[in-house]
């Protein structure tokens, strides 16, 4: 609602301040955005208010981080990438194919314990999830899912791998978490608050300590390659505006 | 390395097994009786092929799962859980292979020349034995065809499965998931000899199975 | 045994009007080209069904309109030799003619069964297409096809013999061959037959009655 | 919304056009030509219905991109760009298709009696024409088989064309990756709009065709 | 013209082995049902290929296997009517007749195009199967095929005529008026023409030579 326009119109001040902007104004371009799935909806959100100041085009390409890595390395067109996983981010940078200057570790999120609807009352906190009570959990599979390789190393932190170990069914993606447990097949799972916030049957229980795993990070930078850069860093700088970072947290982002 | 190698064949052999025998049946049903709403069966047979498998998986999961009606029910009275074993996975690369049986068989048994069903007729046969002894033969060409795209289908079947039977390395964990994770986490090695033995071995069944078309098909041999 | 059939019906651009009742023998059916002949077979072996009409093999009605008789083409126990034979391509010469009595009953018995297969032989042998027993119908030539279909017609003993001008593609010397043994098997069986054919030299031989069609009626 | 539907419908229309057209040239070809090695072309032209579209799409990726051999060719002699474009996800839609359409079209054309083009033959027409006139409309129950799954496949089609055509909205975003990422970002309700219109679309489609081939088939009808 | 064939062939358990040559008029062939007489014209049209022989059409060798001639069936302008006629079961009657002359280079030049379609128009009426021709072949019977296949075969008036068996399935009304028509085509066209036929009559009426086949050999 209100609010968010507010902050919309703080960001528009912000950035109608600022000489790139007015230039491209002129002549709009149209620059390749590659952005993790999960950042869909708070990017959209984002690009209205954008398109209301700025004549450039911006030109989502919505996938996996992995399949965005790839794509990329390939030669397709970008110019900006929003990846959630460090290492996708860090493939890049050891193929030289990020501007290394640019790269900024934009968001967080937080690991989030959910429950189906059924298991909702049987765990108060997270240090209960080696209990009897939980026979099923579901976390991304750690080797290509950053979330569940997030989870693992809570487990570990907690000391409750072993006991666990039978327990765990793993997923191909977070979006796989959610339906296993709001289909009730999976008795709990492990996922990014942004995510949980999407669970329609089933209820959140808790956050995981931060300090259990590794930092989450969603890094953000220019692409070598790209042919709009210029036009690429103004909504750059706008990502970073009080408006975007509203919007992010709406989604349940932490602001780095 | 070798366990999702001997998984993906079990499912996808019984699974084809399955996707023939259904495939087979409705194809004859649905062409030779005067069903009503034909139209409509053969969509609903035929959307597995339409939707992406990630949605069929989802249904398959709200259907089979431990709050869907027919996954209840198997538990209830059977004791049988689908979700997260290889049932599952049998279920969902039939359902995916399923519509290639089903369009293969049906243009097979539309080409038959009718003649021969009626001279079988006429000779006193039952309807159950004209098609085990005429129509059938006779579609041979086309059934052929049907099930090595239905195997082809049901090895290849990866989004569903994954969905519904989970990815348990040695229980659940087919060729197709191994890879997509081999890729997804850069082990290029396992992936590309996991996709070395899907090329050979997909070869294999379909030299096997054309060789065996060859002895089987009485039609399209020069006279 | 009285064979009678009515039959009354509309095919798109050809209507069929016949009503006829012969006594155990042969009926042999004439008429030009187009005029209904192999239609009327249809009709009689049920493959078609007529709008209005009645069909009886002696007491058994198998069909009829008003009663909503309609005994199906497999339990009227006919032989049929179609005009263009209709052997089964996916099926050897031997399995063409033994395809009929495997249907049988007396097939379960094992000795009934012997006697039925070596009768199989001894038909084809006097057809002179054992050697062909292992070909299948592509491999065959045009009157080998004939005589296969002929010996599958008629080792079921059928109850009614329907034959589409059964000797059409045999040579002279072989007709003569298949003549006498059709004949022989007539005296045999006393099986009531339907026989089309355009020789008069045939018409003469075998027709105990005679009927002559044309544009879908009977016209003497 | 309406933007994934004609996208779907344009790329898919196009692919089935392409699949038609070579998995026809195929199925005749490697069925009635003497070709040497015939088992591994035919092999390699199944090969995307076994492999996870994932691994095709990444196969296209590699041979597509602006690294890639064909990718590099195209953009440097014709300045046409694969990757991201509509044009992609044509070629992936195609790719995965093409194996329901030759596997149809060969069971179809073994199917035909050989004497029909002899007798074609015998009266003076090339190879060429006997194919138009006689082959192809007596192979065409198999065809419009072939099509029907072709153009399902082709519709439905989203692992390969998301990792070669990406998923931008408006420009390469088809229905399934839309319906992927509604469900992705807890749009359920677009999602199921989606679907719907999918399943709905689809037997229009099916509907159509069936009419169609029951229009063009001469084999099949009682004599 | 003459028309020479000399043809060694060993198919599977069936050796052919035959040499005759012959002027321009009728060449009948005779010989018991499986003697040869079907294998003898599909060597002779090209449709299958002996591994010793000559075969040429007057001065047009169309097959040497010394000299490695061999000419494929559709260059050899032939017209041939086929023991169980293979009509295009995609093509209604009219569509059958016509699609050899489609096939001539006279067919680009619009008068000559009219022409030819008339004169099919005139076989189509003389051979009596002009109200069939919007039909498809399934829909017509023995007889009707029989006069569309030999209306299909002459129409384009080849340079020889291979005839198996073209009046068998006739009654004998319709083959009378065939019989007069072909004759007439005959004398007309001076087409040499192989006829394969059991009947003497039609032996008696056209044959200017004779040859007898039994068992892939020439016995006369
Ligand atoms: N399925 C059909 N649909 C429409 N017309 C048909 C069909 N079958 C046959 N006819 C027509 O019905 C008429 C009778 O055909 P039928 O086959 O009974 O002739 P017939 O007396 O057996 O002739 P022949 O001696 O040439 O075999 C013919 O004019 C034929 O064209
Ligand atoms: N494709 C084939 N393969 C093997 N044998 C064949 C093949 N075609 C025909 N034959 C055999 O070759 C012999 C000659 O056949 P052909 O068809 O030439 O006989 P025909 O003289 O035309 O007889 P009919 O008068 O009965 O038509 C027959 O014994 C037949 O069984
Ligand atoms: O789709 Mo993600 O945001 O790379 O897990
Ligand atoms: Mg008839
Ligand atoms: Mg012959």
């Amino acid at each position: 609602g209100c609010n968010r326009t507010d902050t919309g119109n703080d960001a528009n001040n912000d950035i109608s301040e600022k000489p790139v902007v007015e230039e491209s104004n002129e002549k709009g371009v149209t620059v390749n955005i590659s952005a993790a799935a999960s950042l869909s909806e708070a990017l959209t959100e984002i690009q209205t208010e954008y398109a209301k100041e700025n004549n450039d085009t911006l030109q989502f390409n919505f996938a996996g981080s992995g399949s965005l890595q790839k794509q990329i390395q390939e030669g397709a067109p970008c110019d900006l990438f929003v990846s959630a996983s460090k290492a996708h981010m860090d493939a890049l940078e050891e193929a030289g194919l990020i501007d290394t200057e640019s790269r900024k570790d934009m968001l967080g999120n937080t690991l989030t314990l959910i429950a189906s609807e059924e298991k909702a009352d049987v765990i108060k906190g997270t240090d209960s999830l080696a209990s009897a009570h939980v026979e099923s959990i579901s976390i991304g599979e750690p080797e290509t899912v950053p979330a569940g390789k997030y989870a693992q190393q809570s487990f570990e932190s907690l000391g409750i791998t072993d006991k666990i170990k039978d327990k765990i069914v793993l997923a191909k993606d977070v979006k796989q978490v959610l339906e296993y447990v709001e289909t009730g097949n999976v008795d709990f799972g492990l996922v990014y608050k942004s995510d949980a916030m999407l669970l329609q049957t089933g209820e959140i229980v808790a956050d995981m300590p931060a300090d259990s795993h590794d930092p989450i990070v969603y890094p953000v930078a220019l692409i070598k390659d790209g042919k709009q850069l210029e036009a690429a860093a103004d909504f750059y700088e706008f990502l970073q505006t009080d408006y975007a970072k509203g919007v992010f947290e709406k989604y349940g982002f932490v602001i780095l | 390395m070798l366990s999702p190698i001997i998984l993906s064949l079990k499912i996808a052999s019984i699974a084809t097994v399955f996707s023939f025998v259904l495939g087979i049946f409705f194809g004859y049903i649905l062409n030779r009786k005067n069903i009503p709403g034909k139209n409509i069966w053969e969509t609903i047979l035929i959307l597995p092929m339409i939707l992406p498998p990630s949605v069929t998986g989802y249904l398959l999961l709200i259907a089979f799962g431990k709050r869907g009606i027919i996954g209840d029910f198997l538990i209830e009275h059977f004791g049988i859980q689908i979700v997260f074993t290889w049932i599952g996975a049998v279920i969902s690369a039939c359902v995916v292979s399923l519509p290639l049986m089903y369009q293969n068989a049906k243009s097979a048994f539309i080409s038959i020349d009718p003649i021969y069903e009626k001279a079988a007729e006429t000779l006193g046969s039952s309807e159950w034995k004209i098609f085990r002894t005429v129509t059938l033969p006779l579609a041979w060409p086309g059934i052929i065809s049907g099930v090595i795209l239905s195997f082809a289908r049901a090895i290849g079947e990866f989004g569903a499965t994954l969905m519904i039977a989970g990815n348990i390395p040695g229980k659940t964990q087919t060729m197709p998931t191994a890879i997509y994770f081999a890729v997804e986490s850069g082990n290029t090695d396992i992936a590309n000899s996991l996709v070395l033995i899907m090329v050979v071995f997909s070869f294999s069944v379909i030299f096997a199975l054309n060789t065996w078309l060859k002895r089987k098909n009485y039609i399209g041999k020069q006279g | 045994m009285n064979t009678y059939f009515k039959i009354k019906s509309q095919l798109d651009h050809f209507s069929v009007d016949i009503e006829y009742e012969f006594e155990s023998g042969v009926l042999v059916v004439q008429g030009e080209s187009g005029a209904g002949k192999t239609t009327l077979l249809k009709f009689i072996s049920g493959l078609k069904n007529p709008e209005v009409g009645k069909i009886a093999f002696g007491e058994q009605i198998v069909f009829d309109h008003i009663d909503k008789i309609n005994i199906p083409t497999r339990h009227r126990n006919i032989g049929y030799v179609f005009q263009n034979y209709a052997l089964f391509p996916n099926m050897t010469v031997a399995e063409n003619i033994t395809y009929g009595i495997k249907n049988m009953i007396d097939f379960k018995d094992k000795a009934k069964r012997e006697k039925l297969l070596s009768y199989c032989e001894s038909v084809m042998n006097t057809f002179h297409i054992d050697h062909l027993k292992k070909k299948y119908p592509r491999n065959i030539s045009g009157g080998e096809k004939q005589r296969v279909a002929l010996s599958r017609a008629i080792v079921t003993r059928p109850k009614l013999l329907l034959l589409d001008e059964p000797f059409s593609a045999l040579d002279e010397k072989t007709k003569k061959i298949v003549y006498k043994e059709f004949e022989q098997f007539k005296q045999n069986f006393h099986i009531p037959t339907i026989l089309i054919t355009h020789s008069s030299l045939e018409c003469e031989m075998f027709a105990d009655q005679k009927i002559v069609l044309e544009n879908g009626k009977r016209v003497n």
